[in-house]
């Protein structure tokens, strides 16, 4: 169930640079039951600015009524939101969204999981959720540059791990597709998250495979009731038939919207 | 004693407050969140003949106090919402009031006529001035004839009272009051979204694919807030007022311009539970100003500039 | 190089930021805070052509993201303006912009006749849409064959070039710059106030003595950009922008739109020293956006639609 | 000089209901010569509220580089400006206008002071001028209610003190025009501030005594630019000739201004 509460920031951390790793308590945990999905934020009381911010959530933990958000301090918003320090609070809607099918690989298997930026934290739990059910993970994150890189660590601990930046100036260099093909890296099943010039080309390279996709888009409401982040759907691309991304995604199977 | 009950052509209302057409959909989101049954009446997000995508995205940009939309009247079209969405929303007891848009006069009567039919919708708000759609639409909003004669057209197929709801795109917005209530107009809902733009400073192109988007949030207040005042001295008919709505003393301002009930938009993103807290601080509020019951503030702000000289002269 | 140096009739700017009418006075209160060298050019306040006392006040209120105003037109007259204050002003090496009022046609062309002598003063800005001044004055910001005919009058006994400053409270701003133009106007300001209104929700009164005031600030970029985004593809005379401009982005933006120089009203009362901190900043932007010269920027948010379009069909 | 500057907040305290005692330090207190000016601060850092708020400078440390504002918490923007904690930064322009002239009073001889309300604050800073002059000071300050009287005690330490509340709920009851009628306070100048109504009373009953009044106005920019705050002159009710309450004002001699 979607609740709003004033949640309470236990910690808050520049884990790389402008990248914040922001952690609160709430009892809207419980109801956060899939990986993938988000938060609507509001920054601060004011009008200004006026629309919360879509946050993936990065890590749950329930013991400690707890979750953690990553993000990029960039605009407005964000660049409040790391302002942020322990004990402030923090007025939270969610869990919203759809997230990643957990059930859609098998224990023993193989997921690969394709981030780009700040397209990486969701697949954190989703991670952690694939090898507690057995599943073999293997991650491939693509970061701007080397003072972008975070979680590489984390990620390690789960699964192999390959990390690739634009500019080289850190382990491989060039695309997440490049560094797929280079490796041979082969796999049963396909979650993503990033910008979407990578969805569109790991759509495209694995026709043929199970692959899902969290999408971004502007948002409203975030919740369902402002028709401000439809896509059209792959089945009529270019009729009446829509879908929400705050609400029937943000993931999506390959080939079920128009990305 | 009820002191937010309130009585407008169709409509019966517990209290005034009502989410504004197009922030809402059509209940459903909102109703996983609380009662509906509490709201004083849902102005649905608008209705045409037959289902509209809509505009490209990004559809929203947010502004200082406000945002830009560019919806384009997406809507799964007539036949659904009268075959679902208003079926599903008489689970509620809240009055429904329809949005009804369209790019020609035959569409808007056709919606009119049969979405009026519907049980739980008490009255028609006459969507002449959606600043998203392209074609037709704008001379609807903007040439008091035009209005006047749609208003009439619709009027005449209507089972339920039509609400007229005005544009701020215009340089007199009296003259358009008037010429709607001249069709025969049973009220007025006032106003939609300023027409505005952003541009991304990176790209150097619009942030809203469709380019230009209505403005609303707290940044329009004081227009609507003005343009109520003047209509409101020179029709007959009520008006609900929105623009920017967020708070108990937002409504009292809208109450005092000349509104008689108040719709939330915007704000409904910002607080999902916006229109409750708003309905449970009204009482309190409208004690603390001296008032018995919320109708004595309609028009105040004239009433009482027209008092003040009647008793200076 | 100079990044920054712009060329407009009759405007030779170091750079394109200037305060915006009204809002810097005559200049005399911010000298005591910076050097007023620095700025591309100087707007004064109107000026009538006899002294006015303005409006009672309170004459501004809070808004959000915004304020309004009903000074009124206050101002000492045109003879103290050209006795007292254009001299005092030239001891600054910035070129002024005169911003000329009035209520009836003839007050227009007396006060542009006689300052645009002024050696300092090397354009005029005529005012033909002062929400805040009852008489007249409203046609002349409304009615494009009102504008037209009083910009010709002022520009045939005006000594220097003549921005006409246009009111966004129209149904169709295209029209009006159209008009205008077509008067002779050798350039655009835009955009002035919106029509707005608060009322104090304890006193039941219009906040602003006035009670309508002119809506300004960051609340109305949206509005701004809008407007000149449409204007300045249907028209060939520069347009000087205005409105909520609060950072060297918005600058940008403004530019993107349509814009050759801006204007800055509003935030100098929260920032005084808002003009130079702007101008500081824009040269580096400039150049992170891959900009040599800021002139590159006007424009480029129809340029670049236009080149997609035409590169895709 | 007028000089804008980040001040930090050096201790901020509710010293009656709703009213607080905020002190910052500053450069700018080496600009603060007179008693009676104001400062406009810049309550936050955004857009919400967006104008600036005047509020009198109580008290100047010039020692310590520090002064003192008291306030009521009421709209938005005092509503925010109560929430600052020592160690925050305040965005402050000042000094401002014109204050009350301390030397319109001679030594030896009696200075009444008068104020209601907030407008109590900037007298405090004219007692002492006036007291290290030599001077007299009898204060009679009037009050709403009880749980809004502060600054009792620092008064009393200058000269003899009048408190009087509206609802009699404390020390004497009524108008501070009734003080000042029944206990026969005399004086050689009177300088006042508070509302309107209390300035106009002092005003008439007053008429041939040197009267200096601080006026309240709303304002745009504070320093004399936008016109907002202007008031006719005296000898010119209605005609065009004015006075600006930021710049001219806020204090002017009775009959100067038209109240
Ligand atoms: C489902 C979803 C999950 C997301 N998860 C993350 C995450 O885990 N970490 C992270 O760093 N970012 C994430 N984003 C992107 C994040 O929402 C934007 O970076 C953020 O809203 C930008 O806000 P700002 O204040 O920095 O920028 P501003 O420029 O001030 O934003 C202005 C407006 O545009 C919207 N906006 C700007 N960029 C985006 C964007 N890329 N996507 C959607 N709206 C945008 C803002 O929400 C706001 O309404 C997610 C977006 C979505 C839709
Ligand atoms: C020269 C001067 C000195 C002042 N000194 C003090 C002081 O020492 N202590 C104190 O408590 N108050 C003082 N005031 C009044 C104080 O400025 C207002 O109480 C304050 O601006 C209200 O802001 P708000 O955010 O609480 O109210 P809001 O209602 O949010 O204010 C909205 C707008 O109205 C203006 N406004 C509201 N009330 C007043 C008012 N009474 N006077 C001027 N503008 C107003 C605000 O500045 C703002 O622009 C002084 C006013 C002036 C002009
Ligand atoms: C996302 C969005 C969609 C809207 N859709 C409609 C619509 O379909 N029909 C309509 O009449 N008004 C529509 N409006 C306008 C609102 O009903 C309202 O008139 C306007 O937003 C001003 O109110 P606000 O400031 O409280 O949002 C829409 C507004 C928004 C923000
Ligand atoms: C207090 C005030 C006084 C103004 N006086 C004038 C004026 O005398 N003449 C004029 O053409 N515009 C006047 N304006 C309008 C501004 O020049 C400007 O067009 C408008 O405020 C929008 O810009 P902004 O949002 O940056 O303030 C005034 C605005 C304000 C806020
Ligand atoms: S953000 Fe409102 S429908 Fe998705
Ligand atoms: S506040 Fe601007 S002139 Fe006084």
């Amino acid at each position: 169930m979607i609740k709003q509460e004033i949640c309470q920031v236990i910690d808050q951390r520049e884990i790389a640079t402008n990248i914040y790793e922001l952690t609160v308590k709430g009892e809207l945990v419980h109801e956060m039951t899939e990986p993938g999905q988000f938060v609507h934020v509001k920054v601060n009381n004011s009008l200004s600015p006026l629309l919360r911010r879509p946050i993936s959530i990065a890590n749950i933990d329930q013991s400690r009524q707890t979750f953690t958000m990553i993000y990029r301090a960039e605009g407005k918003g964000t660049s409040l939101l790391a302002k942020l320090k322990q004990g402030d609070l923090l007025d939270v809607l969610g869990p919203l969204g759809h997230g990643f099918p957990v059930d859609e690989v098998e224990s023993c298997e193989t997921a690969l999981l394709v981030g780009g930026g700040i397209g990486v934290p969701p697949l954190y739990e989703l991670s952690q959720r694939l090898t507690a059910n057995g599943v073999n993970v293997i991650h491939v994150l693509g970061f701007q540059t080397k003072n972008a890189v975070f979680y590489e660590e984390e990620f390690k601990q789960l699964g192999a791990t390959y990390i690739t930046t634009a500019d080289g100036s850190y382990a491989y260099s060039g695309l997440v597709t490049d560094v797929i093909k280079n490796e041979n890296i082969t796999f049963d099943v396909l979650y993503t998250c990033g910008p979407t010039p990578m969805l569109r080309a790991l759509e495209k390279e694995n026709r043929h495979k199970k692959v899902f996709l969290s999408l971004e888009e502007r948002m409203g409401c975030g919740i369902g009731a402002c028709f401000a982040c439809v896509c059209h759907t792959g089945d009529d691309p270019t009729g009446v038939s829509y879908k929400k991304v705050c609400s029937d995604g943000p993931v999506f199977r390959a080939g079920e919207v128009v990305i | 004693m009820n002191a937010l009950n309130i009585s407008l052509p169709g409509l019966s209302l517990k209290n005034p407050i009502m989410p504004a057409s197009g922030c809402f959909g059509f209940g459903r989101e909102y109703s996983h969140l609380y009662d509906l049954s509490q709201l004083g009446a849902i102005m649905i997000k608008a209705t045409t003949k037959e289902a509209r995508f809509g505009n490209p995205t990004p559809r929203v940009a947010e502004t200082s106090a406000g945002m830009l939309n560019a919806i384009g009247l997406q809507n799964p079209g007539l036949t659904k919402v009268v075959e679902e969405e208003l079926p599903w929303l008489s689970q509620f007891d809240v009055p429904i009031i329809a949005n009804v848009a369209g790019s020609m006069e035959e569409d808007y009567i056709a919606v009119a006529k049969e979405i009026s039919q519907a049980p739980n919708v008490h009255a028609l708000e006459l969507n002449i001035s959606c600043p998203n759609v392209k074609t037709g639409g704008i001379a609807f909003g903007t040439v008091p004839e035009i209005a006047q004669s749609l208003t009439k057209k619709v009027k005449e197929v209507s089972a339920v009272p039509v609400y007229v709801k005005l544009s701020p795109n215009v340089t007199n917005i009296v003259e358009m009051a008037k010429a709607v209530e001249n069709g025969g107009a049973d009220g007025l809902t006032m106003i939609n979204t300023l027409v505005g733009m952003r541009i991304d400073i990176r790209t150097g192109k619009p942030v809203i694919a469709n380019q230009t988007g209505g403005l609303s949030g707290p940044a329009i207040k004081p227009v609507a807030i003005r343009m109520i005042h003047e209509v409101s001295q020179q029709v007959s008919i009520p008006i609900i007022g929105m623009g920017g709505v967020e708070t108990a003393e937002d409504v009292i301002e809208y109450f005092y311009a000349g509104a008689s009930a108040v719709a939330v938009g915007t704000m409904n993103f910002v607080d999902p539970f916006i229109c409750p807290k708003i309905i449970a601080e009204l009482p309190e509020l409208i004690h603390s100003l001296g008032f018995d019951h919320i109708s004595e503030c309609t028009g105040r702000s004239w009433k009482t500039v027209e008092k003040l000289t009647h008793h200076r002269a």
